[in-house]
């Protein structure tokens, strides 16, 4: 769709952690019952892996993030999210479920830094305990930035991935570059 | 008890000041009396004295389960104003905001009620049309208010930034004659003028009990003894609900954590004082120096005294963002106080389920500006059995829908 | 003078001389230095003036207790007023000035109170002041606030920034002192993730000026070691410069870190604030020495012993040349000798107790000294210094037995341990008869959530002032905490380490020097050096019935100082206890409060200011409106564009236009940020039934319902356009400020109600934009845009919607009108709004498109007597008040407001009703006006019989146009109200109904 | 501050990322019901200073409401649990029954 835009527009800003607009991504609310062993299986069945408990399976673009014990997000490339919304339509068919493209009510950002800075930069924003062994890859939590909800999961040590409402995005990209100021590190994690 | 003037001070500094008396006698409690008050807070003191000063009654005993006006009236931003929107609010603050005018002469006792001047800042349209509302009922209820634009506030407050960036202040409620007091001598004086009437306010003396014969209150069960009496007036603020449960009935009272905070002193900057309710905080400076700071109230059932930080976060932000010279200051201290939040916010001044029991209670974050009007009403309605300031304050209007809203104009309410 | 001795100072770096200012003065500190010691090196014995007598006063201690050397610091944006000068880094360009006088420090006016302070003891205002009535108000009152507070305001904008930090541990000690250093290993060594703070810069604490042995090294040795194997440790984090501030409930604790106040640099934070999540916190504190009091005990010179001590050994600085010793300890016996060795002179040791037999006083005898016990002192010599001392026996009325030249006294009245802490979140404290302080009750521990204690204490913070015992304590302490965590990590801690002290002979209490001392010396012992509470004056309070220790506090103000009491608490106390015959510990002490040290106010605030105060919530439109000069209203935390004045105009004439725009061409609105909720599932036409008052359930897909939403209580709370999507799926709208409410209490209902029924909600407000095309011309501008399905009157009637295409943008347009005018209102994702936008604008060109904003909206819906949730409600106001009867069914058994609207007062029919105003003469009814009754109240107020809710001028009728809510208002067309207006005649206004515009409503069905 | 443990998702949550709901296991009474059960259910509350069953919403995390048994006076935890029961589950009435000897399950409501 070549009239899309990000809210941010593909901003970037280089403290001693890098933030970054993700760019356009594909995301799906989707909300049934995820502990129903009919729902479980007619999304595995279509192709999508469930992740467990606060975790998530994949990631941008292809993935899956648990939101809670009814809710999924459905991480898709931005312009298959239509279809994708379609797939889990017909697979879900018709148990309890809904299922809403929400690509464009998000912001995604791209932190990354040297060693433990990503960990740093949240924890200034974040009540979320960002310990290395509580928020492992692998994991996402969903939490507060400051004044707006937001979640955020690792991609790996250095790598971080953070979604917050697309209204706020503006304000959200601003604390993360504040709080990566260079000179204002931490050392802590 | 001895007289109080500028001369006794005198008097008393050329003998080492070993002539003062007792502001207030400790004796032990009788077996009975006429009118027993649980809680020598504000409201409890207040109501003993209009009840021996305007009806006569003075076998009184203000009962105190620890010192006297260590409950809210001793941890409060003393803030005093009357330009409440509804007619039974605006004619109970508004009758103890004219007392309070007359309070240290009346009793003797400098409570040092300044009438600096409160202004409640407007920083959005709908505020503003709510704001000019206000001032309109105001005026016909009597309260002297004025809608001022920024300019004026400005005047008045020079170290507020009325350009925002974030919201701009597009104006204020006035009241000129609105101010504050200093809260501990307001218990002080009234508990002082109490025990010179011959009443016994009796400290460390907690109610455990309420007894009731045929319907009717008969006494109380207290740490130390039993207490007869012929009515009975529950003034205990945080402590409303427990003290009903006793009694064996229910109250539309929920006790939370308030929270309030003060900066370390600094030289007078500020004349006035500003509540912000769009962004929730307020401020004064008392006649130390300091900063006084309210914050915001729990949304959870607490009585430890203590809440929790974010509120005080929350308002420090906020008076940063109005006051940014204070950015700079150090918060000296932070405490809290347990408040009895009503289901519309507004107080209780009623009769109960329980024959001569009466309660005063559900002032929440604020009821010390109220305090002369709202013991001049109970006691009114303790000694005749209706009073026209308490009339709407019953506690059947939860049933019947009659609510006093007051969040309908402005946010908080202190 | 300088008073810098020629070797010494452990802290100092004698090669980095740094240059300062002192109230103009230039002077020279080196690197290392507290302001602190580098005025007393400078000779700088005057630091300020107390608050309420202006006397002289000089530095007391060596740390945050510090009560006197308050100053203000920098200047403009970096001016802080208050600031201790012995807990402030010295820096090259420092500028510091002290407070509280005028016109100079060595000259105050002010100190005229200090001569008539016999009139004015605690709580003369009380008794004063009180007639003429009027003199409050004009005369005295500003008298007393001029001459209120410390330091000047600072009146700049602050130029530094501040920020949070948030972690999650297991062991937070607090305190790098021996004792803490002790139990962050043994925490650590258990295996815990351990934070260990120290307020100062260096670590260590007390033990190296005090001299203890550790393991057979010596105090420095065994912290540099110990430190060294606590940063070799992974689970170890160590700061300085940060300070225990708040211990809060469910361990909660908060820190308040120092980065740039030694080496100001703006790009930096200058203060960041912890805040921790602590499964356990460790207290190890330390202790605060205790004053004495004796007549002129605040005269500058008067220091207690540890500090003096403090000053020689950390930074080679003599606070005298011949300092009199004054204890009750043996621990003083440390300052006299560290004097002696740095080639001070010790005029003498006054020992209160009868005997001074302990090894410290063996050594002071040994060294030469001039140890007298059972003395204490009379009085001091001298106005604005000490310059000499009256020696008296302790156990006397004050007869003076010698006189001592002297410029400094040390003096120890014994050591409190720091429990504040402790205390913060509820741990309770017991009275230690022996030591003469309190020491946290390890039976009554602050709780955690789980009920457990959440803390230990550690050191000379519990009690144990010597080494050896406060080791083990620490080590205790930190094998407890580590150990509370209860997931053994499968580690043991080493053996506590072993200190070793002197012998000690007990210390006695003593609160009065001396113990018979008359009237006259205890109105000049001072307790709380910085508000002047004397000994006299905690008399006169007990005396007059301020017998609770509170009430001492609060009308003496004793410990409300700066300091909060860390030096004058206990003494204080212990007087009271006196004067009432009761024993200390059942007089108490007060409350506790965070901070420990004042907090930076915008250390609180953090990173919330200018900008980032509060989010700000664009809508994908955001910059084109900001582009295009919008005036901007702040609703919720998004911004709106009020109105677009144009160059030169004034934002009035602009909502004039605007109206009038759309009204005969075609207005463009942004309405991205109402409420977009979908609702589905099997039950959720039951649900929508539940929580509308309308029905919704009957709606047909592809058809909108206007619907009304009220609370339990029976209040209207909101109202939105509902569209049925499907068979079970149902799109609701909601006001602006109302979509997050409005989606939490659908959840609420579902998940704590009627949990049961299978709903799901989504909230995709913000995956909309919503665009607003309004006017007789809206068909045709989106006609010109090619849209992929039938605009057309029939194809989309009137509250019908539908999906398709516009200017290649995927859609979907509902036919609903707040306006009153033909009108669209287009749904399209957010991330290609503005191109749509820009295209309708685009195509709009030709047919004279205006954008409008919210002012404009409001205006045409109250042409239209359409109500607007805030305006015509309040909280206290139904659906049956507004007349809106129609919107509530009557078929349903039950919806969230139902029960309520029936009670007595909900069902009165004298509840003011909503009509339409129009003035006699055409103008604006002022808002929030009243229509005034007849006669007054029982209160004595004008009795009322409406009110104006909204009140506009409008454009299209060109006269003022109002809405109000009126007792029995519909029954009474034509009546004229009078609305008296403050300042000016009553304005008169008849009723009328309020639909002012197109009351057929035939434009919006073109 | 409060710390408490969402049963839906597991997290020990900072009360920052929790909005309260008052007072837990009312009864809702609608139309039909008398002026005192009305009035009982919207505005009388429990208030005790002690054992408080109280909801609360994991607002900031996985949206669910979950209940908490809460002492008032000690701010002690008994235990959180899923919000859909009208009782509290046996496990956390025996925590307080242990931690608050004598204590039983509706005396306080
Ligand atoms: C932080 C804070 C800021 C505030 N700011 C303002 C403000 O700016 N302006 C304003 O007008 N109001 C304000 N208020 C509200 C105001 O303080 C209270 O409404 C008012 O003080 C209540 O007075 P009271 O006499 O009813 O209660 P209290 O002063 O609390 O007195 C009740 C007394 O009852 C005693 N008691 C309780 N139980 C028993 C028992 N069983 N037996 C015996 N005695 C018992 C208590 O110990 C207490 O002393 C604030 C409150 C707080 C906490
Ligand atoms: N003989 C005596 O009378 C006597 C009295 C007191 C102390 N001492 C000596 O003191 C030593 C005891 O060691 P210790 O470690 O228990 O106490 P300490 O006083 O040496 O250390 C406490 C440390 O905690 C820091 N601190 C205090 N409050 C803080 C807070 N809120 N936040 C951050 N840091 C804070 C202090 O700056 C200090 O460095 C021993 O050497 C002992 O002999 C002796
Ligand atoms: C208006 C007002 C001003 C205060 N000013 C000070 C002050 O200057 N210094 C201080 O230490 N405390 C001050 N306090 C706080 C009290 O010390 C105390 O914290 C408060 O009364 C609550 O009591 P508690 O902390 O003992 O529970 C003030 C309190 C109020 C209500
Ligand atoms: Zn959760």
């Amino acid at each position: 769709m070549p009239d899309s835009f990000t809210p941010l527009d593909g901003a970037s800003c280089s403290g001693f952690v890098t933030i970054k607009d993700a760019g356009l991504t594909g995301m799906i609310l989707l909300r049934a019952d995820l502990g129903a062993a009919d729902v479980a299986a007619a999304l595995t069945g279509a192709g999508f892996d469930l992740p467990g408990s606060g975790e998530l399976v994949g990631g941008l673009g292809q993935g899956a993030l648990w939101m809670s014990p009814d809710e999924l997000m459905i991480l898709c490339a931005y312009d298959e999210a239509e279809a994708t919304v379609a797939t889990l339509a017909e697979a879900l068919g018709e148990l309890h479920a809904l299922v809403a493209n929400v690509s464009d009510a998000r912001a995604v950002f791209r932190l990354t830094g040297e060693g433990a800075t990503v960990r740093e930069v949240l924890a200034k924003l974040s009540p979320a305990d960002l310990r290395q062994n509580a928020l492992p890859p692998g994991r996402v939590r969903r939490t507060r930035l400051a004044q707006v909800p937001a979640a955020f999961w690792f991609g790996g040590e250095h790598e971080a991935v953070l979604i917050c409402f697309r209204s706020v995005a503006g304000y959200v990209f601003d604390l993360l570059s504040k709080a990566a100021e260079p000179g204002s590190e931490v050392g802590h994690f | 008890m001895g007289h109080y003037s500028a001369l006794a001070v005198v008097r008393e500094a050329f003998r080492d000041h070993r002539g003062w008396q007792r502001a207030w006698k400790s004796p032990e409690p009788r077996r009975r009396y006429d009118v027993v008050i649980v809680g020598a807070g504000g409201h409890g003191l207040a109501t003993a004295y209009y009840l021996g000063k305007n009806h006569g009654i003075r076998n009184v005993a203000v009962l105190e389960k620890g010192w006297l006006g260590g409950g809210n009236t001793g941890r409060n931003t003393t803030i005093i104003r009357s330009n409440y929107l509804q007619d039974a609010s605006a004619a109970i603050y508004e009758k103890a905001r004219t007392l309070y005018e007359t309070l240290s002469q009346d009793l003797n006792y400098n409570v040092m009620f300044s009438p600096r001047g409160v202004m409640m800042l407007a920083q959005t349209e709908h505020e503003v049309r709510g704001y000019r509302r206000t001032a309109h009922a105001n005026a016909l209820q009597g309260v002297e208010t004025e809608f001022i634009g920024p300019g004026r506030v400005k005047e008045l407050c020079p170290i507020i930034e009325v350009r925002g960036p974030r919201y701009p202040v597009l104006g204020a409620l006035w009241q000129p004659r609105g101010g504050t007091a200093r809260h501990d001598a307001v218990a002080w004086g009234y508990a002082r003028k109490c025990s010179e009437m011959g009443m016994d306010v009796i400290q460390q003396c907690e109610v455990t009990g309420i007894r009731t014969s045929g319907g009717d209150v008969s006494g109380v069960v207290t740490t130390r003894g039993d207490i007869d009496c012929g009515k009975l007036g529950i003034v205990v603020a945080g402590h409303s609900g427990h003290l009903a449960d006793m009694a064996g009935f229910r109250l539309p009272i929920e006790s939370v954590a308030l929270q309030a905070l003060v900066s370390e002193p600094i030289k007078p900057c500020m004349d006035v004082v500003v509540m912000a309710n769009t962004v929730h905080g307020y401020m004064s400076q008392s006649d130390k120096g300091e900063m006084v700071i309210g914050g915001g109230a729990d949304g959870f059932n607490n009585y430890t005294q203590r809440g929790s930080f974010s509120h005080i976060e929350e308002t420090v932000r906020a008076l940063v963002e109005t006051f940014p010279m204070i950015s700079r200051l150090k918060m000296l201290r932070q405490w809290g106080g347990i408040v009895d939040m009503t289901g519309d916010r507004s107080p209780i001044l009623s009769g109960t389920p329980v024959g001569n029991l009466f309660v005063n209670c559900g002032w929440g974050t604020g009821g010390f500006k109220a305090i002369p009007g709202s013991g001049w009403g109970f006691a009114e309605l303790m000694a005749k059995g209706e009073s026209p300031l308490c009339a709407e304050f019953g506690l059947d209007r939860f049933r019947e829908g009659r609510f006093i809203d007051e969040s309908v104009a402005a946010g908080v309410a202190h | 003078m300088s008073r810098r001795l020629p070797k010494g100072g452990r802290l100092i770096d004698r090669s980095k001389s740094l240059g300062f200012s002192f109230n103009g003065k230039e002077m020279r500190g080196y690197a290392g230095d507290t302001l602190a010691s580098a005025l007393l090196a400078e000779g700088q014995v005057l630091m300020g003036r107390s608050f309420k007598h202006h006397r002289p006063r000089g530095i007391v201690a060596s740390g945050p207790e510090e009560p006197n050397a308050l100053m203000g610091l920098g200047r403009d944006g970096t001016f802080e007023p208050n600031a201790r000068a012995t807990t402030t880094e010295l820096f090259q360009g420092l500028e510091a000035r002290s407070q509280n006088h005028w016109p100079s420090l060595e000259n105050d006016f002010g100190a005229i109170s200090s001569m008539l302070s016999r009139f004015l003891p605690s709580g003369f205002y009380y008794k004063t002041f009180l007639w003429p009535r009027a003199f409050w108000k004009h005369v005295y009152e500003p008298a007393i606030r001029l001459s209120a507070g410390l330091g000047k305001p600072p009146m700049r904008r602050d130029t530094d920034h501040y920020e949070h930090f948030n972690i999650t541990i297991d062991v937070l000690v607090i305190g790098g002192g021996i004792s803490g250093l002790a139990a962050a290993s043994a925490a650590a060594e258990s295996g815990a993730d351990v934070l260990l703070v120290e307020q100062d810069p260096a670590w260590g604490g007390r033990a190296p000026v005090d001299g203890a042995r550790i393991d057979g090294m010596s105090a420095e040795e065994w912290i540099g070691s110990t430190l060294q194997s606590l940063q070799s440790m992974p689970n170890v984090r160590m700061r300085t410069r940060t300070t225990g501030s708040g211990i809060h409930d469910h361990g909660y604790v908060l820190l308040h870190e120092r980065l740039t106040d030694h080496a100001p640099e703006h790009s930096v934070p200058r203060h960041r604030l912890w805040k921790v999540r602590a499964g356990q916190v460790v207290a190890a504190t330390g202790a605060i020495e205790r004053p004495l009091s004796f007549a002129g005990n605040d005269r500058p010179g008067c220091m207690l012993a540890s500090a003096v001590r403090d000053y020689v050994v950390n930074y080679g600085v003599a606070p005298g040349e011949r300092t009199v010793i004054l204890t009750n300890n043996d621990d003083a016996y440390r300052t006299a000798l560290t004097l002696r060795e740095a080639g001070l002179g010790v005029s003498a040791v006054l020992d209160t107790r009868q005997q001074a037999t302990g090894p410290l006083a063996a050594a002071a005898r040994d060294a030469g000294l001039n140890v007298r016990p059972g003395c204490g002192i009379a009085g001091i010599v001298g106005r604005n210094r000490v310059d000499g001392v009256q020696v008296c026996r302790q156990d006397s009325d004050g007869e003076v037995i010698d006189v001592i030249q002297a410029d400094c006294v040390a003096m120890s009245g014994g050591w409190s341990p720091a429990t504040h802490v402790w205390c913060h979140a509820g741990g309770k404290l017991s009275w230690n008869d022996e030591a003469a302080h309190f020491a946290p009750d390890p039976a009554r521990p602050p709780t955690g959530v789980d009920g457990m204690a959440m803390m230990q204490v550690a050191g000379s913070a519990s009690g144990a002032i010597h080494s050896g015992t406060a080791l083990e304590s620490a080590h205790a302490a930190g094998v407890l905490a580590g150990k509370a965590l209860g997931e053994s990590r499968g580690r043991k801690a080493g053996r506590a380490p072993a200190g070793e002290d002197e012998g000690h002979q007990p210390m006695e209490p003593v609160w009065l020097v001396p113990a018979r001392a008359p009237y006259a010396k205890r109105a000049k012992s001072w307790l709380d050096f910085q508000n002047d509470v004397k000994v006299s004056d905690i008399e006169l309070a007990a005396r007059e019935g301020y017998e609770s220790v509170e009430h001492a506090k609060r009308y003496t103000t004793l410990g409300m100082a700066t300091d909060q009491g860390k030096l004058s608490n206990i003494n204080g106390l212990a007087i009271l206890s006196r004067e009432l015959g009761a024993p200390i510990e059942e007089v108490g002490t007060t409350t506790f409060r965070p901070p420990y040290v004042p907090v930076t106010m915008g250390a609180i605030a953090g990173e919330a200011r200018g900008e980032l105060f509060q989010p700000v919530r664009k809508t994908p439109i955001h910059e084109w409106h900001e582009a295009n000069g919008a005036h901007w209203e702040p609703v919720g935390h998004w911004r709106r564009p009020y109105a677009f004045p144009v160059q030169g105009e004034s934002v009035h004439d602009a909502v004039k236009r605007e109206v009038l725009a759309t009204r005969s061409g075609v207005g463009l609105l942004d309405a991205s940020t109402l409420g977009k909720l979908v609702v589905k599932g099997p039950d959720a036409a039951r649900f929508l039934d539940m929580l509308y008052t309308n029905m919704m359930s009957t709606l047909k897909p592809g058809k909108c319902r206007y619907g009304l939403m009220c609370s339990e209580n029976g209040f209207l709370v909101d109202d939105g356009v509902v569209a049925r999507l499907d068979g079970d799926t149902w799109l609701c709208h909601t006001t602006s400020g109302g979509a997050d409410r409005i989606h939490a209490s659908m959840e609420e209902w579902l998940q704590t109600e009627w949990w049961d029924w299978k709903v799901y909600v989504a909230n995709v407000t913000e995956q909309f934009a919503q665009i607003g095309v309004a006017g007789p011309r809206a068909r045709d501008l989106l006609n010109e845009l090619g849209p992929s399905m039938d605009l057309g009157r029939e194809a989309l009637s009137f509250m019908a919607w539908t999906d398709g295409a516009l200017g290649n943008v995927p859609v979907r347009v509902f036919r609903i009108s707040f306006s009153g005018e033909l009108s669209f209102e287009i749904a399209a994702p957010a991330g290609q709004a503005r191109a749509l936008w820009d295209r309708l604008l685009e195509a709009g060109r030709p047919l004279g498109m205006t954008p409008y904003g919210t002012e404009a909206l409001h205006v045409m819906r109250a042409e239209k007597g359409f109500i607007m949730i805030g305006d015509e409600t309040d909280g206290t106001v139904t659906p049956q008040d507004l007349g809106l009867h129609w919107a509530i069914s009557k078929r349903k058994d039950d919806f969230l407001g139902k029960r309520a609207q029936e009670r007595e007062h909900m069902t009165d029919p004298l509840r003011w009703r909503l009509v339409g105003l129009e003035t006699l003469d055409g103008s604006v009814l002022p808002d929030g006006a009243y229509a005034t009754d007849e006669g007054v109240n029982a209160n004595g107020q004008q009795k009322t019989q409406g009110r104006v809710t909204s009140t506009y001028y409008s454009p299209t009728l060109d006269r003022g146009i109002a809405m109000g809510l009126v007792e029995r208002g519909p029954d009474r067309m034509g009546e004229i109200l009078e609305f008296p207006v403050i300042d000016g005649e009553p304005v008169r206004a008849r009723i009328v109904n309020p639909v002012f515009h197109d009351p057929d409503g035939e434009k919006q069905n073109a | 501050m409060l710390i408490l443990t969402c049963p839906y998702c597991g997290i020990r949550c900072d009360e920052t990322e929790l909005a309260a709901g008052g007072e837990a296991h009312l009864k809702r009474f609608g139309p039909g019901s008398s002026d005192e059960e009305f009035e009982g259910y919207l505005f009388m509350r429990a208030n005790p200073k002690g054992v408080h069953f109280e909801r609360w919403r994991h607002a900031y995390g996985c949206g669910k409401w979950f209940h908490a048994a809460r002492n008032t006076a000690t701010l002690e935890v008994y235990g959180t649990y899923p919000a859909q029961v009208h009782e509290p589950p046996q496990e956390v009435l025996d925590a307080i029954s242990t931690r608050v000897p004598g204590w039983r399950w509706k005396d306080v409501s």
